[in-house]
């Protein structure tokens, strides 16, 4: 009845790999609002890879924490995002501050670290999804590229998003996800701190009249 | 518990508690001049002679040492204190000299601009009580704390005046190089503990330690304490503090807290490190006698009364070290009565010092008041209107000059023998080089002599540069009897060394084993009666008589009828105060020899400019050479590090994914 | 019991504020508030040195020596910054600075932080660990961005996000930790993730996976503590938020997260004997050392305290690093005489930038002149800070020294470098406001000393005397540390 | 211990006393032959001063009781090394109160004595020769220092007696080092007497002098103590020279009356030659400018150095 493992496992990566192409997409995508797109695909996928493990496992409280991402990252994130963005008219974000293909070809080294690094350890992972490990820490340094190169606040912080969801796969994939307690944490702290960064969108807007992180690069040593 | 097993540490503590309280009387009423004046200061004179007795006491020569042990301090290190003769002897001093300077200030400070003076009063007895604790403390912590505070109560005796920039400035870097000094004492005490985990200095004197530890912590101890004594290069605040601080301040900093380093080192080379190597006592030689050359030589050409007398302490501290040295040299080869001669020459000069450097300090104090002048160049025949100061500085000036027959003829003369001894070091290099030391103590010792002529000449004598000075006050009562004190003080031990010889017995027989030969009740004979004896009272008696005999010979034979007239001066009629020698002037000749060791700024006149004016600045080299690019060098690094924080929030993050990456790496 | 005070009061606190904080009274019911706190942390702690650590909540919460005296520090710096604060604000309220709005923002959210930190000290759960230190970097973000400038929203934001990003690395290390563990523990319930369960195992656990996560939770936590060169954060959102807040932030939170950075140094150092402490070494001197030059050339008067903060962290990360009985033993002491003096003295320091009207330090003159009090307080905290004796810091850098000098001695010359031009930095600086001519005027409200002298006080104490109980509690902490 | 002792030193600071201005008178003639100038009878220095003490002394108004103390003080000091140097015997009593080094430091005390009284009057040539002495001062005096301690090391002691015992006793020993020493000692005695070619004792009025500049304002018995006692100073440094490097001829401890006779005649015989001599130094050697007077008093130091050096390299 349960469908073999092999192949559960074969989904599992395969959804792992659509994770990581998503975020190479991010990494070389400029416009903001298909950036939100892309971000709710990703919570998509993270969505029925959830699933997928809490179905093969067995698990009851995964299926809580699938559902808990469909709200939050596949339903509310980009919305209230999209909405952001139409009224900060931020749509497009200037040139990063790598170019596109440096860009790629630093993520591609990145991502042969990242597996490098998880080789050993998925080793003696008990789970069905043990390669997945090495995937979600490239995707949170993937994430953390993006923030770096980007210039506008709203992608930097989809890049926050990005990686959010690169630990959020880790958790589920490689553990099983985390005890419901810490799960709900988790995504209230999310939660919150998206609704906090909707705030200083707006008061940065009204401060410096547009969302250009050149503008937050006064307070230093002079 | 101990309390009973020690008598005469509980008196001390409750007298240290006295000059607590007496403190912190002075802030009840923080302005009330007369309440401070002529009550508390007084009393903590008195109290200074309680510890002046108490280190007597201790130093008697069957007195074994006490120990006590303060409920206070880290958990497992309680204040652990002790009093051995080491420590009696610098009481005594701290005492004795700390009394004399108690009475002086009693008269001399004033309220008006700066610190109130009962705040004052605080600050001052905590400093003395600091430095008796210093020198009784028995662990590393309660000698810390017990040292920092004497720096901090100090310093903010030296910045009383905070509202001058320049005051500021010398109290700045008084407690920056005392804050590094102190670092590098702890790290020494870190490497002295052995790893025993135990800080009481009972706990260091057990193990020895390596050849290459012990180095260490001997050189960091002599890093620590010669910041705080002012050896060359650390010297630099010295000369800066002294002068910014009030006269009071500046003779117990100069009389006693630089003491305090000197008890520092003595401790550390001769009781917690029971052995040495013989290059350091080459070394702090070495060190020693290039300080007092510099210093005399940078004390002659000043032009500010304090200041001069500042750079005369840096000398004195240099001739203190070479004392020691010699005795850490002897002690390497085991020569123990050379060393305990070297030993006893070095404490004696340092009693000596203390006195008769805080008598010319308060008596310059007295000079400032009555003229209100520093400056050398502005002063002058002042021995006509305060003839009393003028009287007891002349004590002091002829003691630091190192002239027969006062005090500070006795040490250096010790000195001297002890260097006449080095032939017997078998090691060709050193007594090779020993010669030389001694040719530069006698030439410091010489150039002392030049540098007080001028201080004196140019301070009491000649005719008053200023038309103001003919109104100079002499010093008051008070004021008189602390001078009085110190210069009896200066007399007493001139006339009969042995008695400070006697007092050294006991520290030298526990440092080095021996103690030097103590001749008759007038006679000082320290290695072997045939061959060097000095008699300071049978010369006094000497001079003396001669001086009567003569004085009434001429009299009774001739006549004594004298004839007052203008100077004849080659019978040059018209003479102005402006014609003699300035102290400029004076420094001259140093100027010319020494020219290279200073880097002067001059600026002559032309021959054509109606109102020449002729201006020198000397500065010190090392300033230049050491501070200024250690300064520049930290300021560069500081612009390099201060890029870090460029603003930019992607570089930020970029630190924080380079720092995990490489974290990363590094536990692959 | 008085767990649930200890949680439930300054929760309660920001419950009432938020709905209150705009009345006249607020900021006294948020002083009373943090004072219910102190009060039941004071419970907390005599009831643990009665009967010993306690496991409670289905072993949710665990308190031991360790963390039970950094509650109780926490909560009273929490009290004392409270009664601070209320003439503060009204000072800035009187200037202008905020609305009453904004206060009503600033008091809950003072609370809600409160709360925050005491959860992240009081849990036994890792990941409750990491939720309650992402919820107090979030409401320390509204309170850094409260006077709505452009510098504050610029410290803010650079604040979140860094903080943020670091925050997530500790998320992942957490995730490896627990699936390091989870074999050993099995997934079901929290076993995994409770520090008891995993401190009992920590021999047995993968050493590569906890190396890993090491890491992880290092930058993590670490960015929080403001270890170079994580730190950028930490001097702006000290110096634009409020004096009161920066305080906390010194005092209070910097030790929180590197309580949660040594909780996980002693999982890991189970399996892995040296790597963690030699990773807090290098972080440790490194902070130290930068700290020192980027305070030689400093303009603003928080700024400057501010790196001071990322100074001390590196040291205490440095003992901490170094292990042993006393390290660990001075490196508590470290931490407390630090929060005490460091908030003491920006306490003083808020006041005399109020006075002066300016945080530039060259615009600050004369303190000592125009308010003794005011001087005194800040030179002497300066010099407590600086660590001169008989304060405090100096008997924990004594113990620090001393033992790196033995253990360690090629990492004395950087602390002495260290600390040598820390001391010229910052002690040129203070000698310069305190004394000199007068600049500024009186101020509205009279200001809140009480506190600084309160906070030196026990700082002196410290120095000269420890309470033998609260040597033993140390020494309790110091060997759970190992 | 007796009275006899006490007579002796008593005979011997006596002698010292009247010996002292002849030695100057004895110098002069000596000059005087060898630049062919009629000479001074050799009692003229006893005649100078005896008018001088009949004068009345005139001082200038302000001057300090100090600037009348000081000639006493210089006298009394340098009685006081008579006393202390053994000129013709060497068991003196007073001998033991104060070694070569303590003899050094009342040249000092006296140096520092005059040099202040000179300053009191505070006229420019005063000054200017209080600070040209101590300057000349403080190079010779570390030279002097340097000196005796050759003798100090050969001999092993600074008590002057014992120095002239063991110098003066058989077997009959060469030092080298001792050479270096005496050179150096007959530059120092120069400059310290204010001889050519430091100062020169016959000129008034001239910025080059020194000595003289600073006795300007005495007058009458001032004057007079205070040349007597450069005249005492001139003969102890030469019984200091006699004692270190001719030290044959001196009665010792345990001799007669008959060693104290021919002690006398040993030491008029030294006087004589040392007086020839430095008539003949001074002639043939010109006044140097006062600022060579550094590098002739550190040539001197040099020397005595050494000295030192040569004697611990050669052990002897």
């Amino acid at each position: 009845m349960v469908p073999p493992p092999s192949f559960t496992a074969q989904l599992l990566n395969l959804f792992a790999a659509g994770l990581l192409l998503i975020s190479f997409a991010m990494l070389s995508q400029r416009r903001t609002r298909s950036l939100i797109l892309l971000f709710g695909l990703q919570g998509a996928i993270l969505v029925a890879s959830t699933t997928l493990v809490a179905y093969s496992a067995g698990l009851r409280h995964l299926y809580f924490s699938a559902g808990l991402t469909l709200v939050l990252k596949v339903c509310l994130l980009p919305w209230i995002l999209l909405r952001l963005v139409d009224r900060l008219e931020a749509q497009w974000d200037s040139e990063p501050l790598i170019n596109i293909p440096t860009t790629m070809l630093i993520g591609v080294g990145l991502v042969i670290f990242a597996f490098g690094l998880a080789q050993p350890i998925s080793a003696l992972a008990t789970t069905i999804t043990r390669n997945t490990l090495g995937i979600a820490l490239a995707i949170i340094l993937l994430a953390f590229v993006m923030m770096i190169t980007r210039r506008k606040a709203v992608t930097q912080v989809m890049g926050f998003l990005a990686m959010e969801n690169g630990l959020f796969f880790a958790a589920t994939s490689a553990t099983y996800g985390m005890p419901m307690v810490v799960e709900l944490g988790i995504a209230l702290d999310v939660l919150v701190g998206v609704f906090i960064l909707g705030i200083f969108f707006f008061q940065i807007r009204e401060q410096f009249e547009s969302l250009d992180l050149q503008h937050l690069e006064n307070l230093k040593e002079e | 518990m101990e309390m009973v097993a020690a008598p005469s540490l509980t008196v001390l503590l409750a007298l240290v508690a006295g000059w607590m309280t007496l403190g912190l009387a002075g802030l009840i009423r923080p302005h009330h001049v007369g309440l401070v004046g002529r009550a508390l200061f007084p009393l903590g004179a008195l109290i200074g002679l309680g510890v002046a007795l108490v280190g007597l006491a201790a130093l008697r020569p069957d007195r074994l040492a006490e120990q006590l042990v303060l409920p206070l301090g880290l958990p497992d290190l309680p204040f652990h204190l002790r009093l051995d003769a080491l420590s009696g002897f610098f009481l005594l001093l701290q005492g004795a000299v700390g009394a004399g300077i108690s009475i002086f200030a009693a008269g001399y400070f004033r309220a008006g601009e700066g610190t109130a003076p009962g705040l004052l009063c605080l600050q001052y007895h905590v400093f003395l009580a600091s430095m008796v604790l210093v020198v009784v403390a028995d662990d590393a912590y309660f000698f810390m704390v017990a040292w920092e505070t004497m720096a901090l109560s100090s310093y903010f005796l030296v910045t009383t005046q905070h509202r001058i920039p320049e005051i500021r400035r010398a109290g700045f870097l008084y407690l920056l190089i005392a804050h590094v000094g102190a670092i590098s004492i702890l790290l020494s005490f870190g490497v002295l503990q052995g790893g025993s985990w135990k800080f009481t200095f009972d706990a260091m004197r057990g193990p020895t330690l390596s050849p290459a530890w012990a180095t260490v912590a001997f050189l960091l101890a002599l890093v620590g304490f010669g910041a705080k004594a002012g050896l060359v290069p650390l010297h630099v605040w010295l000369p800066e503090a002294h002068p910014a601080a009030p006269s009071p301040v500046s003779a117990l900093m100069s009389g006693l807290m630089l003491k305090t380093a000197v008890y520092g080192v003595l401790r550390v080379s001769f009781d917690l490190l029971h052995s040495g190597l013989w290059w350091w006592g080459a070394l702090v030689l070495a060190i020693g006698l290039f300080t007092g050359l510099f210093g005399v030589v940078f004390a002659a050409v000043q032009t500010d009364m304090k200041r001069l007398l500042a750079y005369s302490s840096i000398e004195n501290v240099g001739l203190i070290f070479s004392g020691i040295g010699l005795a850490i040299l002897f002690r390497a080869f085991d020569l123990r009565l050379f060393a305990a001669l070297a030993l006893s020459a070095a404490l004696i000069h340092t009693l000596n010092h203390a006195f008769f450097k805080s008598l010319l300090f308060l008596a310059t104090g007295s000079v400032l008041h009555a003229t209100g002048e520093r400056n050398l160049g502005k002063l002058g025949g002042l021995i006509r209107r305060m003839p009393w100061v003028a009287v007891l500085a002349l004590v002091g000036t002829l003691a630091i000059a190192g002239l027969p027959p006062l005090n500070g003829f006795v040490s250096e003369w010790l000195l001297l023998q002890a260097f006449l001894s080095t032939p017997r070091i078998p090691q060709p290099f050193v007594n090779m080089l020993i010669p030389l030391g001694a040719a530069a103590l006698a030439l410091t010792a010489a150039l002392s002599a030049y540098v007080m002529v001028k201080f004196y000449g140019v301070i009491f004598l000649g005719q008053p540069r200023e038309p103001a000075l003919m109104k100079a006050h002499d010093a008051g009562r008070l004021q008189r009897l602390g001078l009085v004190w110190l210069a009896a003080g200066c007399v007493v031990l001139g006339a009969f060394p042995q008695l400070a010889l006697t007092a050294t017995a006991g520290i030298t027989r526990a440092a080095v084993g021996d103690a030097v030969r103590m001749g008759s009740w007038a006679f000082v004979a320290p290695l072997a009666p045939g061959q060097a004896s000095y008699s300071g009272v049978l010369l006094w008696v000497g001079i003396l008589g001669v001086v009567a005999v003569t004085f009434v010979l001429v009299r009774r034979l001739y006549h004594g009828r004298v004839r007052r007239t203008a100077p004849w001066d080659c019978g040059d009629p018209w003479q102005t105060p402006r014609m003699q020698d300035t102290a400029e002037g004076f420094g001259q000749p140093i100027r010319h020899i020494f020219g290279s060791a200073f880097r002067i700024d001059r600026e002559l006149p032309s021959p054509w400019d109606s109102a020449p004016r002729y201006r020198v600045q000397i500065e010190d080299r090392i300033w230049r050479a050491l501070y200024l690019p250690l300064g520049r060098g930290v300021q560069r690094l500081a612009d390099a590090v201060a890029v870090i924080q460029g603003g930019r929030l992607a570089i930020y993050l970029l630190y924080a994914f380079l720092t995990l990456i490489a974290l990363l790496v590094f536990v692959l | 019991m008085e767990l649930l005070l200890v949680l439930g009061v300054p929760l309660l606190g920001a419950v009432v504020l938020a709905l209150f904080g705009a009345r006249r009274h607020a900021a006294e019911v948020n002083a009373l508030m943090s004072f219910g706190t102190l009060v039941s942390a004071a419970m907390l702690v005599l009831r643990v040195i009665r009967h010993g650590p306690m496991l409670v909540w289905h072993e949710q919460f665990f308190i031991d020596p360790f963390n039970v005296f950094l509650v109780a520090l926490t909560a009273f710096v929490g009290f004392t910054t409270a009664l601070f604060s209320r003439p503060y604000m009204r000072i800035e309220e009187h200037n202008g600075r905020i609305t009453p709005g904004r206060l009503r923002l600033y008091h809950s959210m003072y609370q809600l932080f409160m709360a925050a930190m005491l959860l992240a000290l009081l849990t036994n759960n890792m990941g409750l660990l990491w939720v309650a230190m992402e919820a107090a970097t979030l409401s320390t973000v509204l309170l850094v961005s409260l006077y709505r400038t452009r510098a504050s929203l610029e410290a803010a934001w650079k604040y979140f996000i860094l903080c943020g990003v670091g925050i997530a690395q500790a998320l992942f290390g957490t995730i490896l930790l627990y699936f390091a563990a989870e074999g050993l523990l099995g997934g079901e319930g929290m076993a995994a993730l409770l520090w008891t369960r995993l401190d009992a195992i920590k021999g047995q656990l993968e050493p590569t996976v906890l190396g890993l996560a090491f890491v992880f939770l290092l930058v993590g936590y670490g960015t929080k503590v403001g270890l170079a060169p994580l730190h950028n954060w930490l001097p702006d959102a000290h110096a634009e938020g409020p004096t009161p807040v920066s305080a906390v932030l010194s005092g209070l939170l910097l030790n929180v997260a590197l309580y949660a950075v040594v909780r996980c140094k002693v999982l890991v150092e189970g399996s892995i004997q040296h790597l963690p402490g030699r990773m807090l070494m290098g972080f440790g001197l490194l902070s130290a050392i930068l700290a020192a030059f980027f305070l030689w050339r400093q303009g603003d008067i928080k700024r400057l305290f501010a790196y001071s903060s990322i100074e001390h962290m590196g040291i205490v990360t440095f003992a901490f690093g170094m292990g042993g009985p006393v390290a660990n033993f001075a490196a508590l002491l470290h931490m407390t005489v630090h929060s005490l003096t460091k908030s003491a003295i920006f306490f003083a320091a808020g006041h005399a930038s109020q006075t002066a009207g300016t945080q530039r330090i060259d615009g600050i003159r004369g303190l000592l002149v125009l308010s003794p009090t005011m001087g005194w307080g800040l030179m002497l905290g300066a010099l407590a800070i600086l660590g001169l004796p008989p304060f405090g810091v100096f008997a924990s850098e004594f113990l620090i020294l001393t033992t790196a000098m033995r253990d360690h001695p090629w990492a004395t010359p950087i602390l002495l470098t260290a600390l040598g031009v820390a001391f010229a930095a910052i002690f040129g600086r203070v000698q310069a406001m305190v004394f000199g001519e007068i600049e500024g005027r009186p101020l509205s409200h009279s200001p809140a000393l009480l506190p600084v002298f309160a906070h030196l006080a026990i700082v002196l104490m410290l120095g000269v005397y420890m309470p033998p109980a609260l040597a033993e509690w140390y020494r309790l902490a110091a060997r759970l540390i190992g | 211990m007796t009275a006899a002792p006490l007579v002796r030193q008593a005979a011997e600071v006596v002698l010292a006393m009247s010996l002292a201005p002849l030695f100057i008178g004895w110098i002069a003639q000596c000059r005087a032959w060898l630049q062919n100038r009629s000479a001074p009878p050799l009692l003229q220095p006893w005649r100078t001063l005896r008018k001088l003490f009949w004068k009345d002394a005139t001082l200038a108004e302000h001057a300090s009781p100090l600037f009348r103390l000081t000639p006493y003080v210089l006298f009394g000091t340098m009685v006081l090394a008579a006393a202390i140097i053994p000129t013709v015997a060497t068991n003196l009593p007073f001998a033991w109160v104060a070694d070569a080094i303590a003899l050094v430091g009342l040249f000092a005390t006296a140096r520092v004595f005059i040099s202040l009284a000179a300053m009191d009057i505070g006229t420019a040539f005063g000054t200017l020769g209080a600070r040209r002495e101590m300057m000349v001062g403080f190079l010779a005096e570390p030279a002097l220092l340097m000196v005796f301690f050759n003798a100090f090391l050969i001999s092993g002691s600074t008590a002057l007696p014992s120095v002239v015992e063991r110098l003066a006793a058989p077997p009959f020993i060469i030092y080298p080092s001792l050479a270096f020493a005496g050179v150096a000692f007959v530059m120092v005695l120069l400059a310290e007497n204010a001889r050519l070619p430091i100062d020169n004792p016959a000129t008034h009025l001239e910025l080059t002098m020194i000595h003289e500049a600073m006795v300007l304002e005495y007058s009458a018995r001032h004057l007079a103590l205070v040349e007597w006692a450069s005249a005492l100073k001139l003969f102890n440094y030469a019984c200091l020279g006699f004692a270190l490097f001719v030290p044959w001829g001196l009665a010792s401890r345990d001799s007669g009356p008959g060693a104290v006779l021919v002690a006398v005649v040993a030491l008029l015989l030294k006087l004589g030659a040392a007086g020839a001599v430095l008539a003949l130094v001074e002639t043939v050697s010109a006044k140097l400018r006062i600022f060579r007077a550094p590098e002739f008093l550190a040539m001197a130091f040099l020397l005595a150095v050494l000295g030192l050096l040569v004697h611990l390299l050669l052990g002897a």
